[in-house]
């Protein structure tokens, strides 16, 4: 495998931001992006990325290449919780079990822009529909989560009445950061290139500035829930660096059965990998109560995340271009 | 000068609003929010999710008399089951508000 | 009344984005931009505004053209609290009444914004020395209205010595927005092109997008507050449309007196249709704190505003340019 | 280990530097404020308005004795009276403090 | 409905951690933690700095038994003489929480 | 001295904007940036400064120039502590008189940039590695101030366990803003030119706009704590501005001495003369709890930082052009 895509993805400013803020907490210092600054580049970045997606949705138009990409995108989404919640179940119990599920199915902005950057130092853009497929496989896992609880998780007296659909769907559809990367997204499709020139400063300029403050704040914060994994055993800190592996070679399976560009399967891979870092969380805390946010939160963010953003990304995009080799091997 | 009840209610912040609606309900008077709490409990600790701003609590606070006092811990019990957090009550002396 | 520009205000990036607001709130999401972010895009549009606004106006100095406008928009802000008060006092107690009067005789920055963002899509700009209105226009409504509740308000004992005409001058026009906005305009004034030149990538370049984010709060906000109207009863929600529609009426019609283009007529008309949504409940809840700031607040937030983004801009621009033909009508 | 009192205040937070002067007239040892309070009383909600931070209480904790308790209600009733909100009274001991 | 003790800490934000340190130490069940409070005392204004968000105060409140209050005030007595703040007891009801 | 390199300094829109913040506290409006806002400017301003200063230093690359440069600001950094220490000590206890020793042996990263711009207007650009002298110039005051105050305090009974050298250490170097500007400093370093084109339209094109925003809060900040000096009798406020001038002259003979440019030699006698804003109050509220922090707070923004960005930066340039008549004067 190629060292010098992971050199050349490591140097990259903002991803150097984010072990800065890994050494910061290794070395105890006090460094801290207080609350709620975090969540200011979090909005940012989900209107941005929406937004771009739009405007490049517009441009591409929805072909049979975008249905096939989104429909491969919604059935990792839905069948990922699903296998992931039955491995889980061999060591945990219903509730944590359908949370990391949760997690593992959705999908990650951040690493999903961090990979949009590593392509852009090889000079390569994926297709905007990509925005789209983000979008779509945030929420399914989460339906699938409460659903998988429901049916397994031993009966409590008097709870029926407490559950609802719609609340599921609601917590699931129309959580927050799901809802701006879609609105934004519909709001790029609705303004095309006259909305992007209006809005390029902010949304494109000093986007790279932003993720280099956002990461530095991943990296402050991967440091230090590292941590509280010292509760989760042998299983978990393992399990967050296979299954990612595991979804992100299954999503590059499915590009190249639909034909996907190495740059959008890329994308969907690196898509299928990622873990839930904010629309997962919202979600659990309101809908799953009984899980332990201190699992699901820290594998997330102190393994996952940097796994894929280190070696994930470049890792995958070996993968892809020696999938043609690879394949056929694998069927024989 | 009177003497009324304080009850102090902690739990997660998503159901303030629940805890609000609950109170109108009783019809007491007056209560007051603090919105930033972090913490340790029964389900570990609670110190804020930077990055969304979860998982942290509220503190609720009612002057109330004994009547609504009792209503208050019947409310919300099923909440604090659900979503952790404790009430306790004390007794305190009304020095300047609504009679 | 031409139906395209309507549809063009609307699809425009930032008038999307209060949609997407609204939409998050009706929708119930959790969407939110937590404190204190929501003051970081307010200081941001009032400096912006008042320092592009005084670079404009050392452009074009100050004339006859310039000294009329200013003085019919002083007129607004005084006359205006004035009949409101009059006309609020039928249904409503003397602080209400006072507080709204103030609210409607005040102006809204973003309202003003939103309608130069309008212009520009039709490739017009206003005048410089409109921004010196707008900054004209925050504060004597606060004063009158302190004025008229201590006229008509029913006397308390022991109250006389609280009251401080420094105190109130000081709520009017040393409130935080209407020295910022002020202030900025002092230093765009003084420092030219060239210092134009050095802030122009944050005050010009992002401005939209600062702007966006800004209007998906007040989407937000104006959404969550409309449910406070229910205790307003039947006679508040009708003024909070009516007001402005007449304010802005007279607006026009002394632009024409006056001679204004267009662009800067339509300026002038939303300021007098716009309310207060920053200095006057900063000011009320100091001076008049007797008035609920659960009516003034909605009233401006969730009626009188969505209302002058989404209808009053393009009605105000149409009727200005039929004025010519309107106002002999009128006259006859 | 000493008897002393835990006077509790919430008023509007634009009132507490005023709130704060009066205490140092009156010579307290010391006290604690916690700034963003939201609640419902007598005037409706007080939610905090997102754009500006306004409407918002405080709240202000003054560890004292008697005497001094009863000057506090004593100054700060006008406030109270104008711009809302309470003040209560309760017993509590010193654990670790200033003697 | 059980009588247990209420203790509030008031010191430096910066030894907040400590102090949870030590609570875990002890082996309270839970306590809760507001992080923004300025004040005043013996070592004059806390009223924070903002640039960097220095010099606040933070408020603990520990639900416990009298034992436990006890050890924490034991514990955390050095804490306070360094970094300043103070100690309180009360007497509350535990409404609702863990037996 | 040359009127005008002062008003060309003032009228600056940064510089304004910090007027502006000073004139809103003394006519006692509302105007305010509320916590924790004013912490993400000053994290994007160590950010920018570090980051920009690492891509210069790349390209200048390591040389004797640097060396003598940096070895003047390291000498300098822990000869002034240790000075201030004991003329201090004619007035003030131990703790008191190290913490403002420490806060004038350190240095400030916005009277620093502010320097920047002064010379920027005159067409002048500093060497990238004075950024590195800065970032130097923090930390050694803090060790020095606390081995001072080890030396000359009384003993206190059980105190020797709690006293860790490592812990000074951690303080002095790994402090947060320590941390944020070196850390930006070497990623600009290894990222270079490519790096830079990166990120330039957030670190460096609305850098002058955060500025002016950041320098609004110090405006406030500045003259809130004016108040504060009240108790610090006749002695301190005189020695906040002597001091800076004192320190500033030692820096300009040790740049003649050691040849540095104009605009450079500026940069080095503005850091000497510059006091701690950021980073010795963090690390002297932990080390030295003893010291009153409205005395070293205060005495460095209310006083010594208007008086750098006022009268400072053109003085020091005056007198750095006129250097080579004052120093033969000096040696008669
Ligand atoms: N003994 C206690 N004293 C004070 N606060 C507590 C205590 N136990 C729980 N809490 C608070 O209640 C929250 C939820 O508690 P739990 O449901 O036990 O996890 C914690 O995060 C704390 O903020
Ligand atoms: N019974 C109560 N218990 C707790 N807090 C109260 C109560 N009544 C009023 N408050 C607080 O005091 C503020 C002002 O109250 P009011 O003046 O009654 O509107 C409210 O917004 C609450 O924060
Ligand atoms: N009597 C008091 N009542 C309430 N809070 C206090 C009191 N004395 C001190 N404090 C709080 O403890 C902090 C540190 O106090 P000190 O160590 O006395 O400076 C102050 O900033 C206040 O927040
Ligand atoms: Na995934
Ligand atoms: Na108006
Ligand atoms: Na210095």
């Amino acid at each position: 495998m190629d060292i010098d895509l992971i050199i050349n993805n490591l140097v990259h400013p903002p991803v150097l931001f984010f072990f800065l803020g890994m050494v910061a907490v290794f070395c105890k210092s006090d460094l801290k992006i207080p609350d709620p600054l975090p969540k200011l580049f979090t909005l940012y970045l989900l209107l941005a990325i929406g937004f771009h997606g739009g405007v490049e949705l517009r441009k591409t138009g929805i072909n049979q290449e975008v249905i096939f990409a989104l429909s491969a995108a919604m059935f990792m989404a839905v069948i990922v919780p699903i296998y992931a919640f039955f491995i889980l179940r061999l060591k945990l119990d219903v509730y944590n079990a359908a949370a990391i599920a949760a997690t593992y199915g959705s999908i990650s902005a951040v690493t999903y822009i961090t990979a949009v950057t590593f392509l852009q130092t090889l000079g390569l853009e994926p297709a905007g529909y990509m925005v789209a497929a983000l979008a779509l496989m945030e929420s399914p896992s989460i339906v699938i989560a409460i659903i998988l609880a429901r049916i397994y998780a031993p009966k409590k007296e008097n709870d029926e009445n407490e559950f609802s659909w719609s609340g599921v769907f609601k917590e699931a559809f129309l959580n927050g950061s799901v809802l701006l990367i879609t609105g934004s997204l519909l709001i790029g499709l609705a303004s095309g290139e006259e909305g992007w020139d209006t809005l390029r400063p902010f949304t494109k300029d000093i986007f790279k500035g932003m993720l280099s403050f956002f990461l530095l704040d991943m990296g402050l914060l991967a440091a230090k829930r590292i941590s509280y994994l010292k509760s989760a055993g042998f299983f978990l800190p393992p399990f967050a660096i296979v299954m990612p592996v595991l979804n992100g070679c299954i999503g590059i399976v499915l590009s190249k059965l639909i034909g996907l560009q190495p740059e959008n399967a890329l994308m969907l891979s690196i898509l299928c990998a990622s873990a839930s870092d904010i629309a997962v969380p919202a979600a659990m805390r309101l809908s799953l109560p009984e899980a332990n946010p201190s699992l699901y939160v820290p594998m997330s963010l102190a393994i996952t995340f940097p796994f894929n953003i280190i070696v994930g990304i470049p890792l995958f995009y070996y993968l892809i271009n020696k999938a043609d080799e690879l394949i056929p091997l694998f069927w024989k | 000068m009177k003497r009324v009840m304080k009850v102090e209610i902690i739990t997660d912040s998503i159901e303030v609003e629940n805890v609000a609606k609950l109170l109108d309900e009783i019809g007491v008077y007056g209560y007051s929010i603090i919105n930033d709490v972090v913490g340790k409990g029964s389900r570990g600790v609670r110190s804020g999710y930077e990055l969304t701003g979860l998982f942290k609590n509220s503190y609720i606070m009612v002057v109330c008399n004994e009547v609504e006092m009792h209503k208050i811990a019947e409310a919300i019990r099923p909440i604090i089951r659900k979503f952790g957090g404790l009430c306790i009550v004390s007794d305190v002396v009304m020095s300047i508000g609504k009679k």
